[in-house]
């Protein structure tokens, strides 16, 4: 029965002792224990998935309020991915870290981020859940700041303010859930006994929408969107990527946790907050879209494609029927390798060759053929090309909006679906075409191969693979959530 | 035969000095009467340019209401806010009074059972003649007694920051050198006039203290009066022949020790009484006679343990303000 | 009994008064220990004989005594007269508690 | 208004009191005069208790001839209390007066906007 | 009557008592006479609360031969038993923790009388703790305020003296208001005794006589402890006392010092005029918008200010506008979010002042932030403790803040016209903490480059860092255990009425 704690307190606790021990241990020492703990916590999080059979109640905070774990298949997708990414950035991470100082306090914070993660996946009730999304904060703004210059400080604090306003806003809505609900215990099909018509229920509508835009701001929501471009490029490489793979994905979670178990989605079907919601997705789609578009910084682009590729989520959400859930989740899945791939790809690009703009990466394929054909090829994922992975949860998120019974957005949806997945082909491709077709006026016999090294290609490699994987096999996926998303909504 | 002494060995003899004395040439203890012009306080005056320099760049700055508007508006505004406040309170508590029940009658509140129960049954239970007194040292002595403490605690914070203490080497702590440790060197020393007014009343004021501190449950007066009596005559005295003098009987050891005993008599007295009251036990103390000197249980020797501690502390509050030390 | 009382509240509020208003602070001091004394006297019109004891030793006695030590110390009864010399506006609302700054 | 202001004018003469005093505390800015506020302030109130339990027409709470009747005596507890109070106040204005000192000692002015500006200046 | 309900007297006499001995004593044996008094009370009081909550009962104890309303009377509830218990844990662990740095600038002939103004200070909160006489509250406010502006000149710098005056005027004023107030309630009630206004209090009320004075007497009153205890407008003398004295003196003074206050306002609010009659008044509004503007204007002024001590004494005056604001709410819930802030608020702020010692002391004395750069890894555990209490402050879960938020929350909700606008407030205050609580810890980790300042190890520090982690500990026990205190909480006051 305490299994469940394993995954979540090995982690926190190998980082913590990490960071309070005081010598440097060396390099090689270093990564080599980190690996190991980073094994280790993939392993149990397996055996945490497999072994719990119920839920744990750790403590009380007070009457109302248990510190509580509890399993169901939402936890096991969120934490699958958070085993795969943490690990394959991970390992990327061993050779990455080389030229960035202070790796043991980078480590450190990475492991313990991965703990709150798990724990974030695990927790079975609101305030738990409430609890680790603070502590997920905490622990991954190190990450941003672990550069240490002015702009990585800067863009820290920013990730920082935003995430703990957003956290309150949400916070504001706990307090009166708290006092509404018999238990804030995450329950399928919500636990809130109010009709959206009363009077006391369109105050609930309100505390819905504060609620949705206060995790939201972890999910990079339209108005609150602006930390994401900031602390992305300010992060080391695989931070950013699990920084968008997976950290950000604790706001979806948030949102899922919010409005599938605790308000459910009879509450807010059909109500303005719906409205509103996909009003906001749609925007955010579009304008995230546009800014990649724009934008010529590698990774501040990639930071904005995720802005606008969380939105695919996150309208997939608003909609409430099961097709348009069910591709959210395979989104979430999809978006999760590919983007990580992406991330770690611009790494690697940075690292050996040290420049950032798309516009000075001319012929970038001709140095590192395997870098980017790893990138060609999520690149075509992301922009829904079947058979890869995007265009699985794309087909469902559309097939979903239009037989949802949302109104205009029906089609409106379908159309920003379409016209977001151009752009996206718009600011991905360029990169490969000028990499591998430079032009004729670029000097081949300059160029020599500069493939990084294998600790970093394997993981690409890896997530690669699995993000075409996840195109090609979604049956698995889509049967294992049938039964599941049936008795949410 | 009588030898004629030398006016050298006549001035050393007993008669020279007593009869000296008698015509108040000569102090036996310190020499000549002597008269100083009181002088000017004498500064260092560079450092009086300094500070007025200072002073002045201050002024400017603080009282530069044409160029600092915002100070301005602060200070009018809080003046003018306190003025209104105040007004508002005054109003407010005079409204207040003109609901309060009529001054001067007996049928009010206030002439309660208690008021009755201490007048009718205070001489039986607590030996006072004087009611008061025996209210404020038996029936409420919880309250005399943190009362008390106030005035220790207030003395400890004086000697905090007045006392001028010199650490191992001999030398005055910085923080406090500034403080001028005497100021009556530039006083008129031995001041014959003083001197033998106080000698005259010295004594008579100490001995009214100790009537007042002795008859505290006898009539008016008590502990805390009679102390402040005595107190201002040992100041009296003080001011009169200086502190060399009081030095002799009255030192800082002296004090602490006074203070120390009388106020763990009073604790531990009223402690004892707090309890056999509490826990219903049987008090040893008698009453006494009321009328008689001796009586009313503890109220004298409470009287007397809170006469001493007001008496040595308005004595050290005068000496801390002077010297900084006795 | 009652005019006698009615004066002396008189003076209570006239001394109070002229304390905050007096430019000399070796005036308000004294005028503070009259102060005291009225009070004293209207203690025993008040029937509280203990009250005017205690308030004749200590604020006409102790407290005073160690206003004028308090004065002596800081040297204010010379400032007084120096700023009655220089008669700048500014020394004198600094004098006279900075009433009218 | 009440219908016994005008009986009770002691107390109205000890709000005031408390009132002039009160001000003096808050708008004197010489340390010396906001003292003597303070005690007149106390004063006031030690005036208003004694008022409570003066009863016209009784004596001195002093057992005189061995008369405990209730009826020939004012009441003893405002005495008591204000007897208390004094002492607090003596306590507090000696506290008060060392701090003067001290203050003048370190700032050699007694006006605390002053002091203010100086340790302004000070920067500390 | 058992044996152990003499303790609270014993507790107040005990500490009375040791004051006048270290009179005599020099400094390092009052020092051991102090805190062999400090764990004999906290002993004793926690005996007490056993005896209490077992019994369920709460006593009155005579102070003399007679009994109330003739007497003086002291009373022991839960809450009190409590209160006491956790005063003294705190002040162990405050002097404790200050024990390097007491003297810095005090000549060592004046060190016993340290201990004396802390024995005293003890005496008078344990007093006010268990009074049920309100002039008997009365004289040891006074005892209290005066050993507080003690403790806070003892260093007698400008600075403190300064801020001594100004904190001796405000709080005399705040005094005088309280005795005024006390005065009219005698005058209505002839009482002084707590349990007999509260009767004559319901009395005048049924019988609807005296209305406007006793409205004003409670008004008096409760104006004089908001003065005290440095609420919103009246608290410019609260940064200088707390910034400068002793950091010992400040964390008692901004954790126990004004807590006392308040206890005694509670205090007044149940045992004299009754929470009912209290809550039908006004009073209760304005001390609720003021509570608010305090939680805003205290974080704001923090926010602006760029020293770390000053910045921990501008959050008191928001976190007493916390506890004002659960007063204001008018209900039970609001009040034992109240106490149950005062608890927290206390445990975390004499953390975050100790803590900030150690990180100014790793930064050559300076406790500008600019100085403080990377002082948290200079001083580890110093860091550490003051990102535990940031996080507390902030209201992270698992810390005492948490859940006092939690509390002042789930009872706003209770109140419908307060609701919104205690919600929101509480939102923007504590994004306000946030910010600059988040500053600073980001601040202190940030890595400095050289400096010229030694790093400090655990061997330098430990009683120090012992004292910083029993500290965490009671932060997060206060946190995650929250219900046994909150039902304690509400037990004792039910006993109060």
């Amino acid at each position: 029965m305490y299994l469940i704690l394993l995954p979540i307190l090995f982690p926190i606790l190998a980082g913590f002792c990490l960071l309070a021990y005081r010598k440097d241990p060396g390099r090689k020492l270093l990564t080599i224990t980190t690996g190991i703990c980073l094994v280790i916590t993939g392993a149990l999080v397996v055996v945490a998935l497999m072994g719990t059979k119920q839920g744990l109640t750790l403590f009380h905070l007070t009457k109302k309020l248990p510190i509580y774990f509890n399993i169901d298949k939402i936890s096991v997708i969120f934490s699958l991915l958070t085993v795969i990414v943490f690990l394959c950035a991970g390992f990327f991470s061993f050779v990455y870290m080389k030229h960035e100082q202070k790796e043991k306090r980078y480590y450190g914070y990475y492991l313990m981020a991965f703990g709150v993660l798990n724990a974030l996946c695990f927790a079975g009730n609101l305030i738990t859940f409430y609890l680790f999304f603070e502590l997920l904060t905490l622990s991954s703004f190190p990450l941003v700041l672990h550069t240490g210059s002015k702009e990585a400080v800067m863009a820290g604090l920013k990730y920082l303010f935003y995430s703990l306003c957003g956290a309150y806003a949400s916070l504001f809505g706990i307090y009166f859930l708290y006092h509404n609900c018999e238990t804030l215990t995450f329950t399928a099909g919500g636990v809130l006994q109010i009709s959206p018509a009363s009077r006391e229920g369109s105050f609930f509508l309100l505390i819905a929408f504060v609620m949705i835009l206060g995790f939201g701001v972890k999910a990079g929501m339209f108005p609150m969107h602006a930390w994401l471009p900031t602390a992305h490029p300010a992060a080391p490489a695989p931070a950013s990527a699990v920084l968008s793979a997976v950290i950000v994905k604790a706001g979806v979670l948030a949102l899922i946790r919010v409005i599938y178990f605790i308000f459910g989605t009879g509450f807010l079907q059909g109500s303005w907050v719906q409205t509103a919601w996909l009003t906001l997705t749609l925007v955010t789609i579009f304008m995230g879209s546009m800014l990649a578009y724009r934008e010529p910084v590698l990774k501040k682009r990639l930071a904005y494609s995720t802005v606008s590729q969380l939105y695919y989520i996150l309208f997939g959400l608003a909609v409430m029927n099961e097709e348009a859930f069910t591709g959210s989740l395979l989104h979430v899945l999809a978006h999760g390798f590919i983007k990580s791939t992406l991330f770690l790809t611009a790494g690697a690009i940075i690292y050996t060759t040290g420049k950032t703009r798309v516009d000075e990466l001319r012929g970038i394929g001709k140095k590192m053929p395997f870098t980017m054909w790893c990138y060609t090829i999520v690149s075509l994922g992301l922009i829904g090309i079947p058979p890869t992975g995007g265009f699985v949860s794309k087909w469902y998120l559309a097939m979903g909006g239009l037989t949802g019974d949302i109104g205009i957005f029906r089609y409106l949806g379908a159309a920003v679906l379409l016209v977001s997945a151009l752009l996206t082909a718009g600011y991905l491709l360029p990169l490969t075409i000028q990499g591998f077709f430079p032009g004729a006026d670029y000097d081949d016999t300059a160029c020599r191969k500069q493939e990084p090294a294998r600790l970093m290609t394997i993981p690409i490699l890896c997530l690669t693979i699995l993000s075409v994987l996840v195109g090609l096999f979604p049956n698995i996926i889509t049967n294992y959530l049938t039964d599941f998303v049936s008795t949410l909504l | 035969m009588s030898k004629k002494k030398s006016t050298e060995n006549y001035q050393k003899t007993f008669a020279f000095h007593f009869f000296s004395w008698l015509h108040g040439e000569k102090d036996p203890y310190l020499g000549n009467v002597e008269m100083q012009p009181q002088k000017e306080y004498e500064t260092d005056p560079e450092m009086v340019l300094r500070h007025e320099k200072e002073h002045d760049a201050i002024m400017d700055k603080v009282y530069d209401t044409q160029h600092n508007v915002q100070l301005r508006l602060f200070h009018s505004l809080y003046e003018i806010t306190s003025i209104l406040f105040c007004l508002f309170l005054m109003a407010l508590l005079l409204v207040t009074i003109s609901y309060l029940p009529a001054t001067g009658v007996a049928e009010k509140p206030v002439n309660n059972e208690v008021a009755a129960r201490y007048i009718e049954n205070g001489l039986e239970e607590t030996g006072a003649i004087n009611i008061v007194a025996g209210m404020i040292l038996d029936y409420r002595a919880f309250d005399t007694l943190g009362e008390s403490h106030v005035l220790f605690v207030a003395t400890i914070t004086v000697l905090i920051l007045l006392r001028l203490d010199k650490n191992k080497k001999g030398e005055i702590n910085p923080l406090t050198k500034d403080m001028n440790p005497n100021d009556r060197i530039y006083e008129p020393k031995n001041d014959a006039i003083l001197r033998l007014v106080a000698s005259f009343l010295v004594p008579i004021i100490i001995i009214f203290g100790i009537y007042i501190i002795l008859n505290g449950h006898l009539g008016p007066g008590g502990g805390f009066s009679g102390g402040a009596v005595i107190g201002a005559g040992l100041i009296l005295y003080l001011n009169a022949f200086g502190f060399e003098k009081t030095e002799r009987f009255f030192t800082e050891k002296t004090y602490k020790w006074i203070c120390f005993f009388s106020l763990s008599f009073y604790c531990l007295a009223k402690s004892y009484s707090f309890f056999t009251g509490a826990n219903h036990l049987h008090s040893i103390i008698p009453n006494g006679t009321p009328g008689a000197i001796l009586s009313g249980g503890l109220i004298l020797p409470l009287n007397i343990a809170v006469g001493l501690v007001v008496a040595c502390t308005m004595y050290a509050f005068y000496a801390m303000f002077r010297k900084g030390g006795f | 009994m009652t005019a006698f009382q009615m004066i002396l509240m008189g003076l209570l509020v006239i001394c109070a008064i002229s304390v905050s208003f007096s430019r000399n602070l070796l005036n308000s001091i004294l005028i503070y220990m009259s102060f005291s004394l009225v009070m004293s006297l209207l203690w025993i019109c008040l029937e509280s004989p203990d009250l005017a004891i205690t308030e004749a030793a200590v604020g006409a006695g102790i407290t005073s005594v160690l206003f004028f030590v308090t004065l002596k110390k800081i040297h204010a009864i010379n400032i007084a007269e120096k700023a009655e010399e220089k008669k700048s506006p500014q020394h004198e609302a600094l004098q006279n508690g900075g009433k009218n700054e | 208004m009440g219908p016994n202001l005008f009986v009770n004018y002691g107390e109205a003469v000890a709000a005031i009191l408390f009132c002039i005093g009160f001000t003096n505390l808050l708008l004197q800015t010489n340390l010396i005069k906001k003292i003597i506020g303070l005690n007149i302030m106390d004063s006031a109130i030690y005036l208003f208790l004694a008022e409570k339990g003066y009863i016209a027409g009784r004596a001195a709470p002093i057992v005189t001839n061995g008369v405990t009747s209730a009826e020939a005596y004012i009441n003893p507890i405002p005495s008591g209390l204000v007897l208390t109070g004094i002492v607090v106040s003596v306590s507090v204005s000696a506290l008060m007066l060392s701090l003067t000192i001290r203050l003048y000692v370190r700032y050699h002015t007694l006006n605390l906007d002053e002091i203010a500006a100086q340790l302004k200046k000070e920067g500390k | 009557m058992d044996f152990i309900c003499n303790f609270p007297f014993f507790s107040i006499l005990l500490s009375l008592f040791s004051g006048t001995i270290c009179s005599i004593l020099p400094g390092k044996a009052a020092k051991i006479v102090n805190r062999v008094v400090i764990i004999t009370v906290g002993i004793l009081s926690g005996i007490l609360l056993v005896y209490l909550l077992d019994s369920g009962e709460s006593f009155v104890y005579w102070m003399g031969h007679f009994p109330a309303p003739w007497g003086n009377e002291i009373r022991a509830g839960v809450l009190e038993a409590g209160m006491a218990l956790f005063f003294c844990i705190i002040m162990y662990l405050s002097m404790a923790g200050g024990a390097h740095k007491l003297f810095d600038e005090v000549e060592e002939s004046k060190h016993n009388l340290y201990y004396i103004l802390i024995n005293l200070l003890l005496s008078s909160l344990l007093a006010l703790v268990y009074t049920n006489d309100m002039f008997t509250a009365y004289v040891f406010v006074e005892i209290n305020t005066i050993s507080a502006c003690g403790l806070i000149m003892i260093r007698q710098v400008g600075r403190t003296i300064e801020a001594a005056v100004r904190y001796m005027i405000m709080s005399l004023l705040g005094s005088g208001l309280l005795l005024f107030g006390l005065c009219i309630m005698y005058d209505l009630t002839g009482h002084l005794l707590m349990s007999n206004i509260k009767e004559s209090v319901s009395l005048l009320i049924q019988n609807g006589e005296y209305q406007i004075p006793l409205i004003v007497s409670i008004a008096l009153m409760c104006v004089g402890l908001c003065i005290k205890s440095a609420l919103f407008p009246f608290h410019a003398w609260l940064p200088d006392a707390y910034g400068y004295s002793t950091v010992s003196s400040a964390a008692i003074l901004s954790s126990l010092v004004s807590k006392g206050y308040i206890f005694l306002l509670i205090k007044i609010i149940y045992r004299v005029i009754g929470f009912d009659i209290f809550n039908s008044t006004r009073i209760i509004d304005v001390l609720f918008v003021f509570g608010l503007m305090g939680m805003i204007f205290g974080s704001l002024s923090a926010i602006k200010e760029g020293d770390i001590r000053r910045m921990i004494a501008f959050s008191s005056v928001a976190q007493i506008g916390y506890i004002y604001m659960g007063f204001g709410m008018g209900t039970q819930a609001g009040m034992v979010a109240s106490v149950f802030h005062i608890l927290s608020h206390a445990a975390t702020k004499s953390l975050l002042f100790i803590a900030a010692i150690g990180l100014t002391e790793v930064s050559g004395g300076s406790r500008k932030f600019i100085d403080l750069t990377g002082a948290g890894y200079r001083n580890k555990w110093a860091g550490v403790a003051f990102t535990a209490g940031s996080l507390s402050m902030v209201g992270v879960p698992l810390f005492s803040g948490f859940i006092s938020k939690l509390l002042f929350a789930q009872a706003a909700v209770q109140v419908e016209g307060k609701m919104l606008a205690a919600l929101i407030v509480l939102g923007i205050s504590t994004v306000l903490n946030a910010i600059y609580f988040m500053k600073t810890v980001i601040r202190i980790y940030t890595a400095a480059g050289d400096t010229p300042y030694p790093c400090i190890t655990f061997k330098d520090m430990k009683v120090h860092a012992v004292v910083l982690i029993l500290f965490v500990i009671l932060n997060v026990l206060l946190g995650v255990s929250s219900q046994p205190i909150v039902n304690m909480i509400e037990q004792g006051l039910a006993m109060f009425a």
